[in-house]
């Protein structure tokens, strides 16, 4: 009386263009074309990287809060978001600073809100860039009642949704995922397993053979993808993005990558995961693979490298010392501030309290 | 005149044609929820709407409150104003997260660069005799998290006239609809404005002791004042109509004349609406008090099975009661 | 750059052994040894339905409140419970009364809540047929946190878990099937998909082509089966609670049913669905279905049915009137209960709460 | 001396021995959460404790927080003592429906045949420069449900003697953890005995002003203490520790002698604790209030990114304004 019961192993494989040696993985596939793709996302995951090596020195030095490196992740972000058209929205996690860059959001509103103010979120109105989203895996509805939105009011824009391979355990993604295939929505859940959250490793947070096969569970296509080989991770997600432009409907992509760095720089990896571990994955870097391939194709030499990295630490600067002069002047001004955008207007309960904040002072013995 | 009353819209009947109305009138607004659509609703709030207006602006939502809040505020963010059905309050829990989480805060996060402008209705309230979870008023769970608006109709007029200002107002406001008045009064709505959110309303005028209710036990609190009227006693009732944000100075005006105040809602009493009632008036009208403030609320119990659900309710005998102990106080 | 996105159609086909007109569907089949069983599931099911019967009629009577018949899901819950031991969990939804009477649930409790008195749910200590729960899906994580505590503490008992299709796409579902998988919890996962949630269709729950591989998104087994099939029924979930019972792990059975009554009493069903579908799954009864079988092999005639019937009203007059007892005693009985069991012992504010109620009484004028 | 204090526990320490010594002795408590067992807890409030009890009593939970409170409550009602962490309070939303539909009612539901006994642990509280969401005070929400035991120790000796309490006590019990006080404070925790739960303390006695407060503001609360003893002003400073069930009996004996009650604490102030602490002490207490019971809270809004948070939280100094007006009202 046995054999009813039934678990077929997903077939997927991740697809993957160039190797981690930054060789082509099928020679017979020519990626002439993608060359000027590659050319820019080495810039944009460089540019990445350094900035986000600068948040870590910063928060190190105590001149900033506690932030989600992004290091190893820049190649399942920038593939991703580089398939967005400027209406499209981007819904991030709060892991996503390499697509926030790509996407043109200012490295000195990122340094602002990681010192503690909230006007680095201060968006344009109607603004398509989303901020980060703490709350794990919470953005995930939202994102499927975005697209469902701008496709009731006839617009052929997507939402793009990122979030880790632990959100996938969360009741928010079932219900988004089930919400965006059932009732229709143009989103692209892209997944970023980088194997850890926290602490806890993939095999921890679910006992399903790949992440990808989740979306199978809502009649979701996915696909499983090489998270750190860029060019692997833009032609699927285009896919997923295609069909949502063109036919209205959710797909779901898992990135398979790595959290090089600390969770958040309030954790200490070495309590729950091997160096080894992590050396294994520097040999993969998204960075190294793609330089090694420009290189092998002449596109860039040490000197483009050099001059890339000073217009970077530059840039980086000139964003920091913006925020410096940016938070002398919050500094200045009245935190009455903080009784602002809770409503349109101002409740009167609000208003009077706001007269007491100002009578009262800000209690300087406790700041 | 008693048959003009009989056909006069209930409740139900009030909030479907403040929703008909918004639909026809701003085609941005859509509805959500568990069987919203063909079913009209369990209590037929939302009947004829999809039939009107269609699938896709009536969105029959999958069994998933966290995910029919969180759509709608995705919904919001992105031009619609999505009307949110809570199929009851006792469900809306799972929807706390994206309530705290994104609805109360998404303006302020982005500094004004979006907007959440949703609303979410859900039926609370005893004595209806349902089953377990359809009978608690946790209104108190939403009041205390800044950024949302609660409001709370007690007749068909105010919800019609609640219902509108809700849909109107740019920010997030919950609607808690006293399911025990759903059908049980009705009144003429016709020409009933919207209302204006934040203000509480005069309902009877007294002199010798304010009531302050809300809901479902604003019509225990005023059968009281008539029973108390017939012993001499007059008192004032005010109907907080709006939760949070909360209008104080009425009731505070009122305690000023009388001083003497009575809050009757059936939360349980601790750490619910009538502790913060009493303290705002305390902090305005402290020295016009003659005695404690006193509150007749539901029991720190959770609402007995419906054979019992009346000793849980504050009954308009135990009003009575607290109002004469007052006065003789 | 398309192809990489799949959506795999899963292969299930839901296990039968007796067609919708009593026949064994493989003639290969011998079900000798199940003649016992489908006697007593005969038995079982009949109560059951007319169980149900009388309470709708009380309840149209105005005799007792809202709850939801189980009419035409006889043969799930009979099948699946009846695999389990005496000592294993039973945790239901709200609508298991068929499943709750094979497990010896008196009648008269099922009455007495159902008439609005707390006391029908008062259970012995420790008992393990746990009363129904009312939020939809928030039975899951339970069932898998009473089964994980079962195997920490040596027990080879098992939870069997009941719930509908609407369940499936709330997050609860998600996670208590991510915990019992990941966590390896014995759990049996028992859904019936009776083809709606009050007015919402399947097909407007979710777009996966069934419930079962929603399981695999866990790496979860999972099997679907006619729920209309007692003994189909009851073969896959053996073989699940055998699973959970030797080797600790849990898996998804998607018993395939329908509802033919109301949703709940309070429920119009001719709203949102045809009556055509009704007499469809009419012909697919699963007490005729059984019943038509044992008469074929000549187990019942139409004395014996006959006599059944006669005993099952009469335990069903039986259990009404000393339901009826109970109530008229209960009302004798001061409200001041309302206070117990809040805590195991009254906390101070609740002692001046009671005492508060003993003095101003019940309040007769609103009873 | 100072050497000593050096080398006292912190509060983290606290409760971190308080579980080492509960499981130790009954081997029925687990400890579930999202990064408790290899990790130690994001606080380390859980260090060491897999290495000694192992994995299947210390759950590395997947991240789902409905789920682990869900799981919890199974766990509780089969044989065991589940010792749930919310990783931050701000998440605790996701489980407030499993807290409240079944933690708090099965008890209640099956008449005493199954209990629910588990304690969630939860950080909570701003003053530590986090990000959104890792700063809010919403005690309120737990406090408002019937049969919820809601605790908040804050000290390290009190973080001992209450986890060992919550842990002992037959029902679900909250023990809400300030964590701006988790390593800012030692103190000495051998021989402190378990706490009882339901019992408010008196911390400081005074004779001119009762201050109520608990948490990490009841520091800034006794630091306004000896700032208004330097004026002459002397204030009873009361601990209220457990939030629910309240004990209002040692603060409405203060106010008899002092006749002025201060509530500080730093959830919003709108429908929060203070309100309720108000509304009982007015209760027993009215005739002996020489002016109105004031509140010092947050403020009705989210809790500024950390640069601000400082204006969110309740100073020593308004603190003190506050009392100086009061004496002189
Ligand atoms: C609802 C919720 N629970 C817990 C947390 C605390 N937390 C922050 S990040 C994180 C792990 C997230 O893992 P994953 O989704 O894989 O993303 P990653 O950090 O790897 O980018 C946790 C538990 C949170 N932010 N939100
Ligand atoms: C969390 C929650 N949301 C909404 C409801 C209201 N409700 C009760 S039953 C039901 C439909 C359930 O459908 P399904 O899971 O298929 O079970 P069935 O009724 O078909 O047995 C709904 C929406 C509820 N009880 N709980
Ligand atoms: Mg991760
Ligand atoms: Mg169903």
């Amino acid at each position: 009386m046995t054999g009813h019961l039934e678990y077929p192993e997903p077939s997927t494989k991740p697809h993957r263009v160039l190797d981690a040696n930054g060789n082509l993985v099928d020679d017979q596939t020519s990626i002439d074309d993608d060359v000027g793709f590659l050319e820019e996302a080495f810039k944009a995951m460089l540019r990445a990287r350094r900035f986000d090596e600068r948040l870590l020195k910063l928060q190190r030095q105590g001149a900033i809060g506690t932030f989600a490196p992004i290091k190893g992740q820049e190649a399942a972000q920038v593939g991703a978001a580089s398939t967005l058209r400027d209406d499209d929205w981007f819904v991030p996690s709060f892991r996503e600073k390499a697509a926030m860059l790509l996407l043109g959001v200012e490295m000195a509103d990122i340094f602002l809100t990681a010192a503690g103010w909230n006007e680095g979120l201060a968006g344009k109105k109607g603004d398509r860039r989303l901020p980060e989203t703490v709350p794990v895996s919470s953005q995930l509805p939202i994102a499927a009642g975005i697209a469902y939105a701008a496709r009731l009011r006839g617009e052929d824009t997507v939402a793009m949704v990122f979030f880790g391979d632990g959100a996938t355990s969360s009741g928010d993604f079932h219900e988004a995922m089930n919400f965006a295939s059932v009732l229709k929505a143009p989103v692209v859940f892209v997944c970023q397993n980088n194997g850890w959250a926290i602490s806890t490793p993939r095999s921890a947070q679910t006992a399903s053979s790949t992440i990808a096969q989740k979306a199978h569970a809502y009649g979701m296509p996915s696909a499983q993808v090489d998270g750190n080989d860029v060019l692997a991770v833009r032609q699927v997600v285009e896919e997923a993005v295609e069909r949502a432009r063109t036919k209205g409907l959710p797909s779901m992509v898992e990135a398979l990558t790595y959290r090089m760095e600390v969770h958040t720089t309030a954790d200490d990896p070495s309590r729950y995961r091997d160096d080894d571990e992590i050396e294994a994955w520097r040999a993969r870097d998204p960075i190294t693979r793609v330089e090694t391939f420009l290189r092998s194709r002449s596109q860039i030499d040490d000197a483009m490298v050099e001059v890339l990295e000073e217009q970077i630490q530059d840039e980086i600067d000139r964003a920091w010392a913006a925020t410096k002069t940016r938070i002398a002047e919050l500094e200045e001004q009245s935190d009455e501030v903080i009784f602002d955008h809770i409503f349109e207007d101002l409740t009167p309960p609000l208003k009077r309290q706001r007269k007491d904040f100002l009578k009262t002072g800000r209690g300087a013995n406790d700041g | 005149m008693a048959e003009k009353k009989d056909r006069a819209p209930t409740m139900v009947d009030a909030i479907n044609r403040a929703l008909h109305e918004a639909m026809d009138s701003d085609e941005t607004i859509v509805v959500i929820g568990e069987d919203v659509g063909t079913n009209g609703g369990v209590f037929r709030v939302t009947a004829g709407l999809k039939e009107q207006f269609g699938k896709d602006r009536v969105i029959d939502a999958p069994l998933a409150e966290s995910g029919i809040i969180g759509f709608s505020i995705g919904m919001a963010m992105n031009g619609l104003k999505p009307v949110a059905e809570m199929q009851f309050s006792g469900f809306s829990y799972y929807a706390l997260a994206q309530i705290e989480n994104h609805a109360a805060r998404m303006r302020w996060r982005t500094r004004g660069a979006h907007s959440v402008p949703m609303v979410i209705r859900m039926p609370y309230g005893a004595g209806v005799r349902a089953l377990e979870h359809h009978s608690e008023s946790r209104e108190a769970f939403f009041a205390h998290i800044p950024g949302l608006k609660i409001v709370i109709p007690a007749t068909p007029a105010r919800a019609y006239a609640l219902t509108h200002a809700a849909i109107r107002d740019p920010d997030p406001v919950i609607v808690m609809e006293p399911k025990a008045v759903y059908r049980t009064i009705r009144e003429d709505i016709d020409g009933i404005e919207p209302a204006e959110i934040g203000v509480s309303r005069t309902v009877r005028e007294g002199g010798d002791l304010t009531i302050v209710s809300y809901g479902a036990m604003l019509h225990r609190a005023l059968e009281a004042a008539e029973s108390l009227a017939a012993d001499g006693i007059d008192t004032d009732v005010i109907d907080v109509e709006t939760i949070s944000p909360l209008d104080a100075a009425p009731i505070a005006a009122s305690v000023e004349k009388t001083g003497r105040l009575l809050i009757v809602n059936e939360a349980p009493p601790s750490f619910g609406p009538a502790g913060e009632i009493a303290m705002r008036v305390m902090e305005e009208s402290f020295y016009s008090l003659h005695c404690p403030i006193r509150r007749i609320c539901g029991w720190d119990i959770h609402v007995p099975f419906f054979a019992r659900e009346q000793a849980y309710l504050p009954s308009v005998d135990r009003i009575v009661r607290a109002a004469r102990d007052m006065i003789t106080d």
